[in-house]
């Protein structure tokens, strides 16, 4: 119930927003804040109730659909409440973020906001694979207006594209979808219930353990997720709907949207179809190494990329692919240590890039660019904005004591165990990473202060407010990681217990 | 004369009604070649109820099943009212276009 | 007790910057941050001094869970001996008066608060790094150390050298610690300890007794050492810290002279009882090649502050040439007390550069443009020195800033090893005694060379710690404007230079290093070679160190008794041999420079210009000066400029190089990849698509009789087709 | 099974009496009333197929659904399946009235034989969906056919309206003609026109070898052309974007709703009886003919669609696209298992549900826009976001249930039919299906791209009739609410075809 609730308060936000007089802007905005920070109480409430147990809690599941036997069936475990607090987290930051850059259409644009929310929350919680896919889908539509409508000049093309990959990927996801759903047992027996098809999948002999099936089922779910993620052959999406979307948009992108593709990727593909995941990640073969080299790939290409960068949003978008690397990397581990840093990367990451597409967003409001070289000696002009892009940029970077280092080492530690050689490559990345992130530091902070922005004023109390809360995180997790790592725990056990019972795929 | 005369006469009119729709440049001829398909159809029906369909004893009294023929007589209606709408239509084509050439109503197109 | 005391050390300076921070955000900042912060040192200092006679000896780790996964745990905690302590005392210590002397040397700075503010979390994380009882502690605090010497190099970052020098300190330091990340997850896994905590039960070191895997120790262990070539600016990774000088002159002094750049040390010492003879040989040669190169590039170094980089490289190499030469104790006693000599010659050169820098204060208060408007004077490759470091406008001062000079004598004497009542003698004789017994222990050839280069460094080092003192304080001031403008330091510098300059003295280091307070921990894989081969050259090698045949003669083939009191002889030995030949080289080396740059004063200016006819006839008679200058002087010079134009051509080129062209280049055309071939694919099929959809619009050609063929086509071709079927 | 004589058939017979009684009303009043303006007719004609909902509904209750009456002899099939698509084809002819209502492109003083001609078309719908003879067949799609060429035809002096009739007709005589031959033949190997006669005969003589395997796919090849032109399936389709770019919107809406599930429902009647049995299917690969033939259909529908500017054209190739996902579910007649026969029926069923309100919704808003911005083109429907907030939004939600885009009716439709064909087997063909829904997201997004991203020439708001809006609102509730609803699933799945 509080959960449903905590999923919906949005929608009902969306029809409050939409039945209020269009001219009456401010009015608007704070009706969006109070219905963005509804959920984030709920969500704390949640996180502080949430018991550390594999079971998942707070679960609610009504019949809907008898046809296919789908029911409206919600819950959560340790790593969807950690996400779902990030999703309402960032949720009225969003809306902070958005309160004075959004010229036209204000009440549009928080109406399809507070929609896209209720899709991720959503997303997070369902515990049946149709809903789950309906919440997947949910989030294209209002992202495609968001981008398309508020977004930079060449808005048209980034948000058809976005919409087109991932509407290609979560294509291929439905045929694996519907096979599953078939499969799951004869007619009147089959289930949409995630659980359920677990437990099924765990069976031997059974239709859905059957390995050449599982492979084909995981590689229709990895595409779908792995487009959203995005890893490496599908990621060109990603900078152009960065670039072109609103910062708020942008921050919603990188914090939870690709978020959805990892979740997915655990909530799934490692739970529902291990024999699948060993087969592409145990290590022996192509095949059972190409999972961590995909996330290789991602981490070295996606550093790469950034370091040609001079944008300063593609860079930091460019950065998040090389990040979502680590997730891909620590997910192929298969052990406690790789998924737990995985997850945890995912937050932190969710937590940092957030900050750094804020502070992007921030630099452009003033200087409506975002060329890197155009900018310099910044520091001395404002400090304190200076000082949280270097707590921000150093995050990013896995400087410990912060957080993303804790998920970064976990994530490699873990895969050092199976995939020695593609780890040792993928540290390239850590360097790399350093060295744009600092270059980018140097060029837009340091050196003699560019005169064209003598008047730039300091970073303001609203934006302020928006990052600290991500700043705190980002420090909190780092100092002390058995904080986030106490919520998923147990989950993780499970799960690792449950893939290591597949060894061989076939 | 048995079935197979029958079907060859039609299958003829049915070619030469296909051979005038594709090849005539007057929306006349082509109502002509439409109404020789129709017309081959109609042979059809009949002569198939005619061999196919095997007589049967009613009361004493052998009756032919005549089910055919009817289907023909309607397809000969149909045809006539299909040949009426047909030129109405080709009367307002050619009010529109000065033309019956089919080739050259095409603007709609793509 | 000992928590709480650590607790305080750690936590004191961390306050200290967050207050800065907090109110920071308020855009405001505490009244008084300096004295803030430095008190907050102080309590530290307290601390630690309490400590010394609190815990030690017994060596006891306070742990707490920070990571804890499934059947894995990563804990943090404190380790206590007496080395931590002993370098617990030496960071609090040169911090807090670094801190005193910052007061002094950066008032009126406009971000006078921030800097303080900075070393206070510098000092944090380095006590952190010190404490910490496992490799992840360590690896936390050495990034963090990292990031505030970025923060710190970069301090006046309107000088774009500042911001590249901050940038490059930072990324070349990253290499090393990548390598040592590396390292510890073979440990990890690899090696299967399965844990980073170093001491107690399941610690790494229990564990390693036990693991027979050499190689792969081997390989971990110069990994992890990796780490440490990059912190304290080995041979291949020293080129940052001579640019990091452009940082403001106590930060040079705290972190790349005492502190930071000596964790490599500390972190080398800590791994000890891992390191394998193969492991521990690499480390020694890079320590010696470091020793030697820097040295010798020191010597045509005319900027005060990049001499002292380089002769803090030298003595770091020093250091790692001890630990990896297995003299343990020796090592850490040579960073004690090379923490204090070069904290002190940092601080007076910092203190010389103020008196001039008032000077340029009245000119104008701003870093900035002081970088430009000195570009009329002398380059040395490439990057300008500021007039206030050039050595070259030196000279004379010693009676303009007499306790500066004084106090940097000290420092210097001790440096350049002169014997007995300075401390850098000791220690230093301490090394080289170590390698010496070490090869003579083990009859290595190796240890031989590597006694050597250490020898020849020395002597080096001598020569241009002298010639520093003689340009800057000797002789006539070459600068009148500038010497005029010259003045002593308020107290607030100079005092933090007397504590030093007390300390430079062997008093307190003999305390701790010459009654067996720190003890060498077990190196499990290394111990005497069975028959040791004996070549011949070192036979004669014995010989000229005095051993009687008869001793060079059963060095072969004796019983493990025999092969430790031999051991023990073969250090006695070596150590008398190395006191005299260091006292010799020592000599030598200062004798040589006192005469190129004290005496050759005369024949140049005075003579040349004033008294012509009478300087043709003494130049004449001497020939000596050009002699020197034109044999003895030129060689020296050129083989130092041949180190340095390889050093700086090859070494800086490499590491500027990789992130130019890596971002010119290879990154650069991933980019284009990126845009044309990954999404060119996408934008082909769209294409294809869309030039399909035209092929067929073009089949709707409008006349209807087209449509009929297609009709009868289509009907004509389903039937072949499914005829055949 | 029994045959109902012709008197007592009369009274099931009833909703097409009164069709045919309101049409000849309708052209009465015509006649009658003197203002050509006024719009009696119309709400006449409305009146009728009011009566007409009655009569079906009471005529269905004289006894339980699934209770099959053969009415004249077994001519006409009175059970579940025939009163769903009479009920549906009766709202479609519903709609086009209302939509007809406003429209301006029409005629007013025609309009009177123009709501007859619509009631007529209905008449033949109905006949379409309930036929078991081929007599019955023939006549019905004749009915269906002329009468529609009239109506696409109606414009007076609008070239394009004359142009689409005649490539109508000239296409719809040529492909009923060849139906009819098709017909013949059949009606040759079994001896009889009655469709359960010609299901049970035709294995037994393809067994016993009086007739080839040939033969019968010959027959059924011509068959599909005339049904195929129905439900504008490929290589039948070509006419219908050229006749939907000319007829007026209505019938085009009409058409595109209406006469596709007209001939769906002929379809699936005439195959499943007929053809249905396993030995015809294998005999001729059946499943495979129509497997292709759909694929073809959805591909080159959304292909041709992707370039085309005039949104009634775009529409009109969208439901070429359309059909083909529907014949997906029509290859499931070959398969085998009942059950899976049955949920192909109920796939089809349930999408035409979905398609009926998204399709109608789609061309209403393309009415309006003709009628208010006086434009069929893509550019005039720029900026429509900021001159017609409410009307561009629902297009919206139109389109992207068009596409697929889940929560929105459209998804579910295709989610059922993709389901049905996973369980038939036929992967490759769910694949094709499910590219194509991608790829005709492009061109759907084109049209809310115009209506969202671009900026419009005049800035000028348009104004709509509140009645607009609640007809509206009439196709936009549904679209939204129809799948997350069980009842129209059980629906679907409840009717059934013997």
């Amino acid at each position: 119930m509080l959960l449903s609730l905590m999923i919906f308060v949005p929608l009902l936000g969306m029809i409050v927003v939409l039945l209020l007089p269009r001219d009456s802007e401010e009015l608007i905005k704070r009706v969006t804040l109070g219905f963005t920070l509804i959920p984030l109480i709920l969500a704390v409430y949640l996180f502080i109730d949430y018991k550390s147990t594999p079971d998942t809690q707070y679960a609610v599941s009504v019949p809907w659909i008898d046809a296919f036997n789908i029911n409206y069936h919600i819950g959560i475990d340790g790593l969807s409440v950690t996400l779902m607090l990030l999703t309402a987290l960032l949720g009225p930051i969003c809306v902070l973020a958005s309160w004075r850059n959004i010229e036209k259409g204000i009440k549009a644009y928080m109406a399809l906001f507070l929609l896209l929310e209720t899709g991720m929350l959503g997303f997070f919680a369902a515990l049946d694979l149709f809903l789950f896919f309906v919440f997947f889908e949910l989030t294209l539509l209002p992202m495609y207006f968001l981008i398309g409508v508020w977004g930079g000049p060449r808005r048209e093309y980034a948000a058809i594209k976005f919409f087109l990959y991932t509407l290609f990927g979560s294509v291929l996801m439905l045929v694996a979808l519907i096979a599953v759903y078939l499969s799951s047992g004869i007619p009147g027996e089959r289930t949409f219930d995630i659980p359920t098809l677990i437990t099924l999948a765990g069976t031997p002999g059974h239709a859905l353990a059957d390995p050449t099936f599982q492979i084909w089922v995981f590689l229709g779910f990895f595409i779908g997720f792995a487009v959203k993620v995005p890893i490496f052959p599908f990621h060109t999406w990603l900078p152009d709907a960065h670039v072109e979307a609103p910062t708020a948009i942008s921050v919603i992108l990188a914090g939870v949207l690709l978020k959805m593709g990892t979740y997915g990727l655990v909530r799934i593909n490692m739970a529902m179809f291990p024999e699948g995941m060993a087969f592409f990640s145990n290590g022996i073969g192509f095949w059972g190494n190409s999972l961590a080299l995909l996330g290789f790939v991602n981490i070295v290409y996606g550093s790469f990329c950034a370091l040609a960068q001079t944008d300063f949003k593609k860079l930091v978008a460019y950065s998040s692919i090389g990040h979502m690397g680590f997730v891909i990397l620590g997910l192929a581990a298969r052990n406690t240590m790789g998924v737990s840093g995985a997850i945890l990367q995912m937050f932190n990451h969710g937590v940092i890039s957030a900050m750094l597409f804020l502070l992007v967003g921030v630099l452009y409001d003033r200087a409506h660019h975002r060329e890197i070289n155009g900018f310099g000696g910044l520091a001395g002009k404002m400090p304190i904005y200076a000082g949280f892009t270097t707590l921000a940029f150093m995050a990013s970077l896995g400087l410990p004591g912060l957080s993303g280092f804790v998920g970064e080492a976990l994530s490699l530690l873990g895969a050092f165990d199976t995939f020695k050689v593609l780890t040792i490559l993928s540290t390239i990345g850590i360097v790399v990473g350093a060295a744009y992130f600092l270059w980018t530091l140097q060029r837009v902070f340091l050196g003699k202060l560019n005169p064209k922005y003598e008047e730039l004023p300091e970073i303001n109390k609203r934006e302020i407010l928006t990052l600290v809360p991500l700043g705190i995180l980002t420090i909190v997790l780092g100092i002390w990681p058995n904080f986030a790592l106490d919520m998923f725990r147990e989950s993780v056990d499970e799960l690792v217990t449950l893939m290591n019972t597949f060894q061989a795929g076939l | 004369m048995s079935l197979q005369h029958y079907l060859v006469i039609s299958s003829i009119l049915f070619t030469l009604g296909i051979f005038a729709v594709l090849t005539r440049r007057n929306a006349i001829s082509i109502l002509m070649g439409i109404e020789l398909i129709l017309n081959s159809c109609n042979l059809n029906f009949a002569a198939f109820s005619r061999f196919v369909i095997p007589l049967e004893e009613v009361e004493g009294k052998i009756i032919q099943n005549i089910d055919g023929q009817i289907i023909a007589i309607f397809g000969i209606v149909l045809a006539a009212a299909e040949a009426a709408v047909f030129l109405a239509i080709i009367l307002a084509i050619y009010r529109e276009f000065g033309s019956i050439r089919p080739d050259e109503v095409d603007t709609l197109k793509g | 007790m000992v928590v709480p005391l650590i607790s305080i050390i750690l936590l004191a300076p961390l306050a200290a910057f967050t207050i800065f921070a907090l109110l920071g955000l308020a855009k405001r900042s505490f009244p008084r941050q300096d004295l803030l912060s430095t008190a907050a040192m102080l309590v530290a200092l307290g601390c630690s001094l309490y400590l010394l006679k609190e815990v030690v000896p017994k060596p006891d780790p306070h742990t707490v869970d920070w990571i804890s996964l499934g059947n894995i745990t990563f804990s943090m905690g404190f380790y206590l001996d007496s080395v931590t302590v002993i370098m617990l005392i030496v960071v609090t210590l040169v911090s807090s008066l670094v801190h005193i002397f910052s007061i002094g040397y950066m008032h009126g700075d406009p971000r006078y608060p921030r800097f303080f503010a900075y070393l206070s979390l510098f000092s944090f994380s380095m006590l952190f790094l010190v404490v910490s009882d496992n490799l992840l502690g360590i690896y936390i605090g050495w990034e963090l150390v990292g990031l505030c010497s970025y923060l710190l190099i970069g301090f006046w970052f309107e000088k774009d050298s500042a911001a590249n020098a901050c940038k490059k300190a930072f990324l070349t330091t990253r290499v090393g610690d990548v390598g040592m990340f590396i390292g510890m997850m073979i440990l990890f896994w690899q090696l299967d300890f399965k844990t980073f905590s170093l001491y107690g039960e399941g610690g790494i070191f229990s564990a390693v007794a036990t693991t027979d895997d050499k190689l792969w120790l081997s390989i971990a262990g110069i990994l992890i050492f990796c780490g440490a070539i990059g912190k304290s600016a080995q041979v291949p990774l020293h080129t940052w810290l001579p640019d990091a000088m452009e940082g403001p002159t106590p930060v040079s002094a705290l972190i790349h002279a005492a502190t930071m750049v000596a964790a490599g040390v500390y972190l080398t010492a800590r791994m000890f009882p891992i390191l394998t003879p193969s492991s521990s040989l690499v480390i020694a040669y890079i320590g010696g090649i470091t020793a030697i190169v820097a040295a010798t590039i020191a010597i045509v170094r005319f900027d005060i502050k990049r001499v002292l980089a380089y002769s803090t490289i030298s003595q770091l190499g020093y250091m790692m040439l001890a630990i990896g030469a297995g003299s343990y104790v020796a090592g850490l006693f040579h960073l004690t007390t090379h923490a204090f000599f070069k904290a002190l010659l940092f601080l007076g050169s910092g203190s010389v550069i103020h008196a001039f820098h008032a000077m340029h204060a009245h000119h104008d208060d701003d870093h900035a443009d002081n970088a430009e408007h000195d570009h009329s004077l002398v380059h040395e490759h490439g990057s300008e020195i500021p007039p206030d470091q050039d050595m070259r406008n030196m000279g004379g001062l010693r009676r303009k800033m007499p306790i500066t000079f004084i106090t940097m004598l000290i420092a210097t004497l001790s440096i350049s090893g002169v014997p007995f009542i300075f401390s850098g003698f000791w220690s230093k004789d301490k090394i080289l005694g170590g390698v010496l017994g070490r090869a003579m222990e083990w009859n290595s050839i190796h240890h031989y060379v590597l006694f050597g280069i250490a020898l020849c460094a020395a002597g080096i080092t001598a020569f241009y710690m002298f010639r520093l003192i003689f340009m800057t304080f000797f002789g006539e001031p070459r600068n009148q404007e500038m010497h005029n403008m010259a003045h002593e330091s308020p107290w607030v510098m100079t005092v933090p230079l007397i504590v030093l300059a007390a300390l430079s003295f062997p008093v307190v280091n003999h305390l701790w290093f010459n009654k067996d307070y720190v003890k060498p921990p077990p190196q499990p894989h290394i111990q005497a070679p069975q028959h040791a081969y004996v070549p011949s050259d070192t036979k004669i090698g014995f010989t000229l160190f005095g051993l009687s045949e008869a001793e060079a003669a059963d060095e072969e083939g004796g019983t493990d008794t025999e092969q430790s009191d031999k051991a023990h002889h073969a250090h006695e030995v070596a150590h008398n041999i190395a006191m005299v030949l260091s006292i010799i080289v020592a000599g030598l080396g200062i004798l040589l420079s006192w005469l190129f740059y004290h005496r050759r004063r005369f024949s140049a200016e005075a003579v040349a210009t004033t008294f012509r006819p009478v300087y043709n006839l003494f130049w004449n008679k001497y020939y000596f000066d050009e002699f020197y200058d034109g044999v003895l002087v030129t060689l020296t010079v050129w083989k130092a400029r041949l180190f340095a134009k390889f050093d700086l051509s090859i070494i800086d080129g490499i590491v500027n190089g990789v992130a130019t062209i890596t971002q010119k280049i290879f990154a650069a055309s991933i980019g284009f990849f990126d845009n044309r071939v990954v999404d060119g694919i996408v934008n082909r099929v769209a294409e294809v698509t869309w030039a399909a959809g035209g092929r067929i619009r073009r089949i709707q050609t409008g006349a209807i009789q087209t449509y009929l063929f297609v009709v009868l086509g289509g009907i004509v071709l389903i039937i072949l087709i499914f005829r055949a079927l | 099974m029994g045959y109902l004589e012709n008197i007592p058939s009369l009274a099931y017979f009833s909703p097409e009496i009164l069709l045919v009684v309101f049409a000849a009303a309708v052209i009465i009043l015509d006649l009658l009333i003197k203002n050509r303006e006024s719009q009696k007719t119309a709400y006449l004609a409305l009146v009728g197929l009011g009566c007409t909902l009655v009569a079906i509904i009471i005529t269905n209750s004289f006894s339980d659904a699934n209770e099959t009456k053969n009415l004249f002899f077994g001519m006409i099939r009175l059970d579940g399946f025939a009163v769903f698509f009479k009920i549906l084809l009766l709202l479609a002819t519903a709609a086009t009235i209302l939509f007809s209502l406003r429209s301006e492109e029409l005629d007013a003083k025609l309009k009177g034989e123009y709501y007859a001609l619509l009631l007529a078309v209905t008449f033949g719908m109905f006949l379409m969906a309930s036929s078991t003879n081929l007599l019955m067949i023939f006549i019905s799609l004749e009915t269906v056919s002329l009468t529609s060429y009239i109506l696409a035809g109606f414009l007076t002096h609008s070239p394009r309206s004359s142009e689409a009739a005649f490539k109508y007709i000239t296409y719809g005589a040529v492909a009923s003609g060849t139906m009819l031959f098709g017909l013949s033949l059949i009606f040759g190997m079994v001896g009889s026109g009655d469709l359960a006669t010609i299901g049970q005969q035709l294995p037994i003589v393809l067994a016993n070898g009086n007739v080839t395997a040939l033969g019968v796919l010959i027959a059924i090849t011509f068959i599909l052309a005339g049904i195929g032109y129905k439900i504008a399936s490929v290589p039948f389709h070509m006419w219908s974007p050229d006749v939907y770019e000319g007829a007026p919107i209505p019938i085009t809406a009409f058409l595109s709703v209406a006469s596709k599930a007209a001939g769906f429902a002929l379809f699936l009647r005439f195959f499943h009886s007929g053809f249905g049995k396993p030995e015809v299917v294998q005999s001729i690969d059946l499943g495979l003919l129509l497997a292709i033939v759909s694929a073809l259909t959805m591909t080159i529908g959304n292909l041709a669609a992707l370039p085309q500017q005039n949104v009634k054209r775009l529409l009109a190739y969208s439901s070429i696209a359309h059909g083909g996902y529907l014949l997906m579910g029509a290859v499931l007649l070959t398969n085998g298992d009942a059950a899976i026969v049955n949920k192909g029926i109920g796939a089809i069923i349930f999408y035409l549900i979905v398609y009926f309100f998204m399709n109608l919704g789609a061309f209403y808003v393309v009415v309006l826009m003709a009628n208010e911005a006086g434009t069929e083109m893509i550019e005039g429907y720029r900026g429509l976001s900021s001159r017609a907030p409410l009307v561009a939004g629902a297009m919206a939600i139109f389109l992207f249930s068009l596409t697929g885009i889940p929560f929105l009716a459209g998804f579910f439709g295709k989610w059922v039919l993709f389901t049905a064909v996973l369980e038939g087997k036929l992967y490759w063909l769910a694949f094709v299906g499910l590219i194509n829904s991608v790829i005709s997201l492009y061109y759907y997004a084109r049209i809310a791209k115009a209506m969202y991203f671009e900026a419009a020439e005049d800035t000028d708001r348009l104004s709509f009739s509140k009645g607009t809006f609640a007809l509206l609102s009439v196709f936009v509730v549904p679209t939204i609410f129809i799948g997350l609803l069980n009842i129209f699933y059980s629906l679907s799945e409840n009717i059934k075809l013997q």
